[in-house]
């Protein structure tokens, strides 16, 4: 990818952001187990950020996916993952089907607020007896006149407590489990909606994470993206950008981490040396540092091919895989070389040891990568 | 896997050990890790059970024997109530009693031991530093000798148990700069100068309390000097070899549960329409894990095997810590990935673990230091 | 480390194998290998210590007992020699004595047994098929009885020591498709119909040849049938562990020399001004290496004494294997990266070691065989 | 990188080369234990091939890195490893310098003949005590007259029986050891210099590879690379070349294990289904492909960096590294579902086993990578 005065200028844009709003808050937000939603959406629409690659005629940038990435990549400069995570949901993860397939009605209702930062929205695709395994989702919208009424519940939802709407992924009738289902949009004050305590997880502390029940919830049929029975298709080509997503949002946040333990293995005496004069540590901080780069090359690579019209499962499954390795072993390395002081829960790296957990399990499991790897 | 060495004592001790945890601690280890606390109950049922009194002589309320097999199945046990915070918060008393019963003075062993070991008050080793980790020789903490007393200043970090502890053994320069200058002392927490704060926000243990002591002029009578002057770091010394051994044998035990859970979620949860259990890819994680286990528990037994029969195996303990270590990072990560999402959520045991890997692996000396002393051993 | 498990016979088995393989095989192993022999004198030598014997009634010139110890022990000291090829061409023998020990007629068992036991014949078992691979239920070769014989057709490969071997026990279909058609046959190579051919361009295991054989209506004497029909699979399989079991102590063996090796290398060589041993890197691979083995040799110790004690601990073998050809990958990978160039070049034990470790991991049952078998074993 | 049609064009030639040439001949030269270099390079130079990235009044056709990249990578292709490390020997190992700080005479002399493929070159660096450790070579040549008498030893050094002349690393004088040599162009046929047997090797059975020895070899100052005393510099650049080559060379190699893995474990039947019906074998093999791509993504942008004038010794170092560790990794864990088959010496992935062990030491060690990595 080649990277023009644009890319730049959002990606200082981005990291003033970071630095000025989110990091001297995020203390107090992992205190508070909450993200201010709406406030930091209002403050990052205001700044143009949450429809980079969104139409101008919803309030959108209208440029391509790789100036996104500068932005995902950027945001990742967080020291916690729960911004990012809720930000990516915003952009990435609840939006590219309703921008793509949605009606222009539909749009200018929930596309363009979500993009000034009004409205915050989410995605509810697992359900408890089916993660990874998308196909098997046993929530069902029924038709009823000019209205579907949804019964069944889903899990796991990032940013739901807040949300105003949520794009949900529902079976519509039929036989066959992949054109069986639509995708709908459901503001979240519709009546029949009710959502669980936050769960407590181990980490992603920031970010409010909730079950969801519907209970006859009515909404009418045009809130539906694109064509019914089509909602898996979609799903899964929504599921490429939110890969993506995850691959190049933790790059800066593994390099935080590699940065601080060099850091602190330079000031850190034992022995009568600074820690860093172990040759092992260094060599060990080297090799992370190799992978986290082939990571980078990976994902670059993947985003110039989305952004020239080529299908990108594979490279974004293996962007996401590789990025969900990565998150393991690159905190946990660094993790030992802090000794003491990396078992204390404010620690930047035990943070990010809980935080990113989670990469190698959400928006498919490293085993349904590898699956998606395969077929091909 | 039948153990070669079993005997019928053996075997009682840790039913023992193991109807208690099963009964008494498993339904409330959640609950109290979340809560930050272990209750005295239960440091008195473990004393009342001979848990803190190994090698130590009947007349201080000691069990008059040793036997490294027990130490090593009580931890291995007790990690089983699914919080090791639980077994730090009273297993690691050992490390204190140990150099009480070898080297304080007869008056402080007959008062303080009984209580130690009854479970009705806490006993602490200090040695730690905020500047210093595990590097003993540069340690800043000293005391002078100031007529009868020796006046002692410094502070010690990363104290388990430190917050409620009634006793502590405090390593302290007395000499030279180097391994040959540190003296161990008696103090007790009444003793003016001597202040203590909670490290509370830990990432696990939450069950047990770990503190930083400041000591600023604190005076100490010269009784409570334990053993000679500074010949410290031997017995300092001595003492991780056993912490070391039952960390490993504290790392089985959470394996165990590791797989257990592992087994019991994947048969019981479907993906693909079939359970979990059925694919290739969980089946061999979980073959894997099983001969890990396998591994240590062999290699714990040879170990204990050494230290009942032989001179203390210095080096097989350093190598068993970092391989114990290793492996239970690998059971906690392969059983995070089989629970999924389930996993990530609070309350469950191997979430637990999954955060207490790292205190394992880092405490009684880090997997990187057990290497370094294990070659010096080979005498290399 | 010292063995819990050791006692004066052992010892002194161990001691009269060890000192033949210093004085007599070592010296030599590598122009053998090279050679693409294993001289009789050799087998001769290792018969009369009692290598073949385990198991074997002393009528038939076998040891009259039976120690899973001292099995580990000769295996584990024979590939000291630096070369596992010359423990296949002698030590596999083993898993075709088994069978005929148990299951082969009086008259075959006085004529062939002391043979074998001496060493002055080799005998094969021939399993293997070119179709199938460790898939024994899907076994193409045939025997059909035709009156006072059966007829037996097909082919079998990778049979170790087929080509020089004199007797063989050869599986063969003689019912229906599955596990329970199989039987066993004793067959000489001058019967009628029977060709044999080298599979000569070996990665490794130079010093032991491997053939093909090759079975054109070749006519058996009904005695020649071994136990009784239909029933062989189960024969087969109780023979796996013994090889499984000796695979493992001989991996332990290789790992032992991959890490002698390596320190006495480290210790030599001096690279950016001092010698490779002071590179605190290869300190810590060797502390690797040293754990390694010291986990698979309290692990075999283990399930050694759980054959001599228990029922046969087939879960435990499949685990013990497969973490030991693990084991035996890593050190001579670790191995060869501290010897660098050097161990690059042919005539070192490192260089012959790390072209052996995929036939370890691969004979008796593949890694991945392993694992799904132990699983099985769990009850999962 | 982006590719052209020019691109395209090698691409095409080297991959027909590699067809008709190299792989129906490589049975029989690992059998002989030698390639015939002569004839080979001959043929090579005919097509263009041997300096694509050397200047055109050299006879090279004076195109940038990415051309030779695209021949690296393609040359790889071959079923062994010998041949793709005898042409890297011969383009990008022991010509850079000459080609770059070379007098004209002195390239007219042997570069152009190189490139024609009318000689063969070798390249001298290692020596018995120093291996990845260069500062420490005790090869002197002195200084008489006009002269340099050579005298020392050099190991290790591929195509060496057959070189019509060699680079070579020596010690021209001074106690600063890192400005104390110099790089010679040293004719084979001079008198004092003899070889060793071939080396008996583990893999690279092709490769003829020996130690040589120079006793009172005499050649003039004129054949001296560029300046005296900067020797150690200009190696340090020829090999960022070189390890690129290294990383470049293999893909194609490590790919070929994977797909004739996936072929055989289609075929084979185990248990009453393909071998490749088992999950884990079908992941393992993604998960290599992934890190395959992972390494090629980072070589391009690497070769990238050198179009531009970056300094690549970190992106290099990074790229050999890789390319050394995923060498050892693709072919151990491909053999393994070959079974007994992969045992066989003739095997295909046995040969690349055997062949790239020696990627994590020739070229600068793994460690050596990582110290280099480290100080960047």
């Amino acid at each position: 990818m080649q990277f023009n005065q644009q890319h730049t200028e959002i990606r200082r844009t981005v990291a003033r952001f970071v630095e000025d709003e989110v990091n001297p808050n995020m203390e107090a937000w992992e205190e508070a187990g909450i993200l201010p939603l709406h406030e930091m959406f209002r403050k990052m629409g205001d700044l143009g950020l949450l429809g980079i690659n969104k139409d101008e005629a919803c309030g959108g940038l209208g440029l391509d996916f790789g100036y996104q990435a500068v932005f995902a990549e950027e945001i990742g400069a967080a020291h916690h993952g729960s911004t990012p995570m809720a930000v990516g949901v915003q952009t990435t993860m609840a939006t590219p089907a309703l921008a793509r397939y949605g009606s222009t009605e539909l749009k200018s209702e929930f596309l363009a607020p979500a993009i000034s930062g009004d409205r915050v929205s989410s995605i509810a695709v697992s359900e408890p007896h089916a993660g990874s395994d998308v196909a098997a989702i046993k929530t069902t919208a029924r038709s009823d006149g000019d209205d579907y009424v949804i019964n069944g519940t889903k899990m796991w939802i990032t940013n739901s407590t807040q949300a105003d709407f949520l794009v949900v992924l529902v079976n519509t009738g039929g036989e066959q489990i992949h054109r069986n289902k639509s995708l709908l949009v459901i503001p979240t004050n519709t009546p029949g909606i009710s959502f669980s305590r936050r769960l407590n997880k181990l980490g992603m502390r920031s970010s409010d994470t909730a079950q969801i029940f519907f209970d006859n919830v009515r909404v009418p049929k045009r809130y539906r993206i694109g064509d019914e029975g089509r909602g898996f298709v979609y799903q899964m080509e929504q599921f490429q950008e939110e890969r993506l997503w995850g691959a190049l949002s933790v790059l800066k946040g593994l390099e935080h981490c590699i940065d601080s333990t060099l850091d602190y293995t330079r000031q850190r005496q034992a022995f009568g040396a600074p820690l860093i004069d172990n040759q092992l540590i260094r060599f060990r901080l080297a090799e992370l540092q190799t992978e986290i780069e082939a990571l980078r090359s990976l994902s670059y690579d993947c985003v110039q091919q989305l952004i020239d019209g080529e299908d990108v499962t594979l490279m974004a499954s293996m962007a996401k895989l590789k990025a969900g390795r990565l998150c393991r072993e690159v905190t946990d390395s660094c993790l030992q070389y802090w000794g003491g002081m990396g078992f204390m829960w404010d620690n930047p790296v035990s943070r990010m040891y809980r935080d990113l957990r989670v990469v190698s399990i959400a928006a498919g499991s490293d085993e349904t990568m590898l699956s998606i790897i395969c077929k091909y | 896997m039948k153990n070669p060495f079993d005997s019928e004592e053996r075997r009682a001790f840790r039913d023992t050990i193991r109807r208690y945890v099963e009964s008494d601690l498993k339904p409330h280890a959640s609950e109290w890790d979340e809560g930050h606390q272990c209750p005295q109950h239960v440091h008195k049922a473990l004393g009342a059970m001979g848990f803190y009194g190994f090698g130590i002589d009947e007349k201080y309320g000691g069990l008059g024997f040793d036997d490294a097999f027990m130490r090593a199945a009580a931890s291995e046990e007790l990690v089983r109530c699914g919080s090791s915070g639980i077994w730090a918060a009273t297993g690691i008393r050992n490390i204190s009693t140990g150099p009480i019963s070898r080297l304080a003075s007869e008056a402080i062993k007959m008062r303080a031991l009984p209580e130690i070991l009854s479970g009705r008050e806490v006993s602490c080793l200090a040695v730690t530093e905020p500047s210093g980790g595990s590097d003993v020789a540069r340690m800043k903490t000293r005391a002078h000798r100031d007529g009868n007393h020796y006046l002692l200043n410094g502070s010690k970090t990363f104290i388990t148990g430190g917050i409620e502890g009634k006793y502590f053994v405090v390593a302290a320069r007395t000499g030279d700069v180097g391994l040959g200058g540190i003296s161990l002392f008696f103090v007790e927490p009444d003793m003016p100068g001597f202040t203590r704060t909670p490290l509370d926000k830990k990432m696990g243990w939450w069950a047990s309390n770990t503190a930083t002591l400041y000591f600023d002029n604190c005076p100490l009578p010269v009784e409570n000097l334990m053993g000679e002057e500074n010949r410290g770091f031997l017995a300092i010394m001595e003492n991780f070899n056993y912490e070391r051994l039952v960390i490993a044998a504290a790392s089985l035990g959470m394996m165990k549960v590791c797989l257990e859970e592992s087994v019991n979620w994947a048969r019981e949860r479907q993906t693909f329409g079939k359970p979990l259990i059925q694919h290739q890819v969980i089946r061999h994680k979980i073959a894997d894990m099983s001969a890990r286990i396998d591994m240590i528990e062999s290699y714990l037994n040879q170990v204990c095997w050494m230290i009942n029969e032989c001179e203390l195996p210095v080096e097989q303990i350093c190598k068993l810590k970092f391989s114990a270590t290793r492996a239970l990072e690998f059971c906690a990560g392969e059983a995070m990935q089989i629970l999924g999402g389930a996993g990530f959520i609070r309350g469950n045991p191997v979430e637990r673990f999954y955060r207490e890997v790292k205190v394992m692996a880092i405490g009684g000396g880090s997997e990187e230091i057990m290497r370094d002393l294990a070659v010096r051993q080979m005498g290399l």
